[in-house]
């Protein structure tokens, strides 16, 4: 069977009800996943292939090369069916559902990434669906709303709380504790109890395992360093699961041919700094949901993971101004490696954010989700022209693939909104022409 | 049935049988007038007395009793203060603490449970109730409570299959707290099915069984008793009353003594020798 | 040098100063499209694949399959980067201007699609780009503005007239005719002055190429029908080409082996047929686009082609609920081969557009644009449950091919508000949740 | 020089050397009013009127006269009221029609361009200008002009290359149209720079050669028929006057007196012998 922990975290801190789900889904997922049964991953496979669009590209983006003085590659998640990573997960899970004879599918969504990915996969696999979303998010993210309920899903907005994602969770885990028997519950990270931060990541290592492949076809060695931006984690992960083995310890141990990266391959988690790093209790907001670089210890939906949290335990409201990263918990794996230090912990304010979202955009024609331009914005803080005037050292080294987790088509409202509300470098002049 | 038991809660269940549990949430609307409801609910009648401790994502909660836990958290209750309440309670029935394994962890540093544990023993709680925690994770968190002299109450759910159940019973200390139904808390207007099956899963075991989730009234009361259990689990009824009734103190007593008269109609006949 | 005319349709029909630089272009396109000169066409299918996400898959619909009791594929332009075959065309022609030493991008755009694809060629080019837009569609597409300007282009708003395509268009030609020398017109579908028309199907037929090497791969054999949805028509020729010679005639001649389609490959090209298709002398308006099934012939924009016309010869303004096919011509290719016989030409409604865009959505998890939605319905038409109601004959075959032209994302807002004014089947309840 | 043309233009041109050639866009406001500007512009001493027949795409027209032509069309401007004005008008100047390729492939059946070019010999029209029609495409129309006793007047742009220019100057009847600019139809500040190169490439050519394109003062008259022109074309500075003086009648008239004025200041002193 697979761990359920990573070092001190993961686990399954959950109900008492939902343990024999688990136990199935954790069955389940040996079985089909890992083991192949009834050729599922073949099936996974092609569907991600012919419905999904994999393989995505690994691209040279040529002026960043030229502005950071290195080779940069773009992994284009943002290319997948979607518009985002997210669907990697989603169908794996949603055809796992089918193969376990589950006849639902419920989910959270935050931003409406995660919802929108599980809706179309539950489209295209014929299962009734349901999404639970926060109101507040249902409020400013109708688009995505619109989408899963064109894809005939259920949107059922949740209005306890600050209705963000993290109530979101709460009400589908409350679904599932009540219909565990016939609905399977699609986890949107590598998050909650094991074995979900376990599958969500093998499902999502297909970004790292191409990438892997495609710079040693393009650049012919492995990269100096991996960046992604880390939410939950799924995209981090993803990203960086197939170099986990190639760290300076373990590549020194090989031969010492040109092939391998000068000192192993360096991974970057790259979390939202929003607005400060500080917390501030007696509200019990973290402006910030850098979870990785100032969270503690603690319990959150399942698994024993990093956390934003009040002394004495209560959950903080976290903030970015990209909804997709905006979440007080991170993958328990994530936690782990952080801990080892195989995984370095890096955070970028919102208005790095922003800046790095205009300048793909104009450099490269490409606009990215808001999400994937913080990992955009630490390698601007690194190596960027201004460099020296940020507090942030790396060494990156001379080949840095990044990965574009998924599209801004999404985020273009909240970008003017915000661009409107700052100075923000290499951002255009969105002026609204007059009527 | 083994009577000698060094489990304040065991005897108190055994003793007092069928026992009225009775749950509220601390802190809601105030710890000041917590302390008023949970005498309330001695004076009623209840024998065991299960206080809520607000954790801001009560996954296992339906709607009413989240809703007590918000009240709760807007009044600013800390686990310090609930403590401190705590510790000033004289009731007649003993005190559970029930609440969300994150709790437990922070309450000192290092994710480590023992603090909580310790300082929820010196407050004289008895038990400890915690719904997220299933058995496979509760090692360190049973360790500390049997330190302390402490009981660890595990939850058995309809889906619960016979191998888990036995290592659950083998933990759970002084009852087994048996879920009615698959879902959050929350009143209900009738007993389930999967009630009735439960207990007869359980009857094997020498451990007393308090079955929760949805009961809300006398009958159900009864009818869960005559099925089997030791005693009934009351929450979400009695947070409803908080919430919208003008004398709550009044209501809280009167709905315990309803439900405990409820009980004790569900006790079987003896049957002639 | 490459053919000017298709029978009769086709020409250069546009003011001298331009001749000079359809020469230029023309040798151009000669040299570095059709015999890949400086490496030209290995470099464009390079940033094809890299940068645009080439090959999109061909994937085999199960529901749709199961509806229309035949096998249907999906060819899924709408995986390309910005969410349409139209950067297929737009990254070939920046990057020939490249070649040919131009400085400066100019473009029409009406749906803003052509716009948003040739805005984030050009950035990833590194040209200065200037898009014209009608004023009315600059106020009804504002997302597409938006990322029009964040990949760097200027969008200048067209008072002309009603202000959508035809009159940017019409600017366009303005701009250039006073720019000619140093900037190159990116004409986004395959109409216009020769070369314009050739070669934007050259660089769209990589659509038909594709599909047909992965059909023979997936289902053994060439299809027995194709249907693309055709506003200018660089999706209906980019999917055609390759389809073209596989004609009844052509292939009767070939060997009988069995993996031969049936009787030759059938090509359908799918117009709006927007409200209804008579047309409104008097007020100069035709509530449809189906200018191969209603038009005659005429000179609009350079080249001689099926036109909607008022007996006069002034252009009507056409009509269509999807922007993308809203134009009074037609590329003058797709008029030949109509007049051939080789192309049969059919037309879908505003309503049908409509059902199709959601019963997609809901079957297959595909979020369609509102321009493919009408090749879909034709599908529905000729082969739905109540076909039997419809006048359209056709005989599609047992396996089709329709390409998905691009993704409706762009579309939402007017499927909610034409839904709402309709009753349409398969429409999802978009009931807007209370606040 | 060859003065024994049989073009009428061309004999116009040569008699009134230098001359003036005068557009305005029939039906701007109305065809009615566009008869007395003609007459306007004939008394003020235009050489040559052009009329513009209006087409809903005119892609080579600056802000200008596109705004003409939208009036003339919201006025209900057709080809054949278009025609009925022209066959009515007696003015000395010989006319000429301007407009687009489409309008006269549409005035018969089977995009025909014969139909139109025999409605216009017969509304005494002397000759056809086609902005979007190179001579590459001209064929057709050409044919049916020489059938018609028509001159189709092509234009050279500053574009055109030396090879092309040949094709162009064997092809145009009754003059060149020398485009001063490259862009569009509009009136401009100052003579471009292109216009003397143009005429000094053309000047081997023995047919006439008018400037148009941004000629909107007497001054540029005389500049450019003193670098060789012979002749002016001016429209946007008239359809201007048309769209926005009080009186338009008058200033159509005393704008080509001064714009004839001008074109004659122009002429070189004759060399001594
Ligand atoms: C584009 C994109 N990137 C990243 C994330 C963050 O999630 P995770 O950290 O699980 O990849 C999201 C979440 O919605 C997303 O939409
Ligand atoms: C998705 C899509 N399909 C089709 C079209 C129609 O253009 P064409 O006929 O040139 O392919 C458009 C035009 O914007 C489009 O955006």
């Amino acid at each position: 069977m697979s761990e359920a922990t990573f070092g001190e975290y993961g686990g399954q801190y959950v109900p008492e009800a939902l343990m024999p789900a688990l136990a199935e889904l954790e069955d389940a997922y040996e079985r089909y996943v890992r083991n192949n049964e009834e050729g599922f991953m073949h099936e996974f496979r092609e569907r991600m292939a012919d419905f999904g669009g994999r393989p995505t590209p690994l691209q040279r983006a040529d002026r960043l090369s030229e502005r950071y003085d290195r080779e940069i590659y773009l992994k284009r998640e943002d290319l997948l069916h979607g518009g985002a990573h997210k669907l990697n997960n989603a169908l794996g899970q949603v055809l796992l559902a089918k193969y376990m004879g589950k006849e639902r599918i419920i989910a959270e969504t935050g931003a409406g990434q995660h919802g929108t990915a599980t809706a179309m996969a539950a489209a295209h696999l014929d299962m009734p669906c349901e999404i639970y979303m926060g109101r507040t998010d249902v409020n400013r993210q109708r688009p995505n709303v619109y989408r899963m309920r064109m894809n005939g899903a259920e949107v059922t907005p949740v209005e306890a709380g600050r209705g963000t994602l993290k109530e979101a969770i709460n009400a589908t885990m409350r679904d599932w504790a009540t219909t565990v028997e016939n609905t399977h519950y699609v986890i949107g990270s590598v998050v909650g109890p094991h074995p979900f931060p376990t599958m969500v990541r093998d499902f999502q290592s297909v970004i790292g395992r191409e990438a892997r492949d495609q710079i040693r076809e393009k650049a012919g060695r492995l990269p100096d360093s991996v960046l992604a931006c880390a939410g939950g984690g799924s995209n981090t992960m993803g990203s960086f699961h197939a170099f986990v083995p190639d760290s300076v310890e373990q590549r020194s141990a090989k031969d010492s041919s040109g092939q391998r990266p000068r000192d192993g391959v360096s991974l970057y988690a790259v979390e939202a700094g929003g607005s400060s790093l500080e917390i501030d209790e007696e509200e019990g907001l973290a402006p910030n949901s850098a979870t990785l670089s100032t969270g503690t210890d603690g319990v959150l939906h399942g698994a024993m993971t990093k956390l934003l949290q009040s002394t004495d335990g209560q959950i903080m409201e976290s903030h970015s101004v990209s909804a997709g990263l905006d979440y007080a918990g991170v993958g328990p794996e994530l936690s782990h490696l952080v801990a080892e230090g195989r995984v370095t912990p890096a955070s970028v304010g919102d208005d790095a954010a922003l800046e790095a979202f205009h300048r793909l955009s104009r450099l490269e024609g490409i606009i990215p989700a808001l999400e994937s331009a913080h990992a955009l914005g630490y390698l601007e803080r690194v190596a960027g022209p201004d460099a020296g005037e940020y507090d942030v050292e790396a060494d990156l080294g001379d080949l840095v693939v990044v990965t574009v987790s998924g599209r801004g088509d999404k985020d273009l409202e909240t970008v003017l909104e915000e661009t409107e509300k700052r100075d923000i470098e290499a951002a255009p002049d969105v002026e609204v022409f007059g009527q | 049935m083994n009577a000698g038991t060094d489990s304040e809660i065991e005897r108190t269940i055994r003793e007092n049988h069928p026992a009225l549990i009775a749950y509220i949430t601390a802190g809601d609307p105030s710890l000041e007038e917590t302390r008023e409801y949970v005498e309330a609910l001695d004076r009623g009648g209840a024998d065991l007395i299960e206080l809520g401790l607000p954790f801001s994502e009560p996954i296992a909660e339906g709607p009413t009793i989240q809703a007590a836990i918000n009240r709760s958290l807007e009044a600013g209750t800390t686990p310090g203060a609930f403590f401190d309440l705590v510790a000033g309670l004289e009731t007649e029935a003993p005190l559970l603490v029930m609440t969300y394994y994150n709790m437990i962890l922070q309450h000192g540093p290092d994710a480590d449970p023992e603090p909580f544990v310790s300082r929820a023993a010196e407050a004289g709680l008895a038990g400890i109730i915690v719904p997220d925690l299933p058995a496979e994770e509760s090692g360190p968190l049973r360790k500390a409570c049997e330190a302390h002299g402490l009981d660890l109450v595990f939850i058995v759910a309809p889906t619960t299959d016979d191998e888990r159940l036995d290592s659950i019973m083998e933990r759970t200390a002084g009852f087994a707290y048996v879920q009615a139904r698959l879902g959050t808390t929350g009143a209900r207007a009738d007993v389930s099915g999967a009630t009735h099956d439960s207990l007869a899963r359980l009857d094997e075991y020498p451990i007393p069984k308090a079955v929760g989730f949805g009961v809300s009234e006398g009958d159900h009361a009864a009818e869960i008793v005559s099925a089997g259990a030791d005693g009934v689990i009351v929450g979400s009824a009695l947070v409803d009353l908080i919430a919208e009734s003008e004398d709550p103190v009044a209501a809280l007593e009167s709905k315990a003594r309803e439900l405990k008269a409820g009980a004790e109609r569900g006790v079987p006949e003896p049957e002639q020798p």
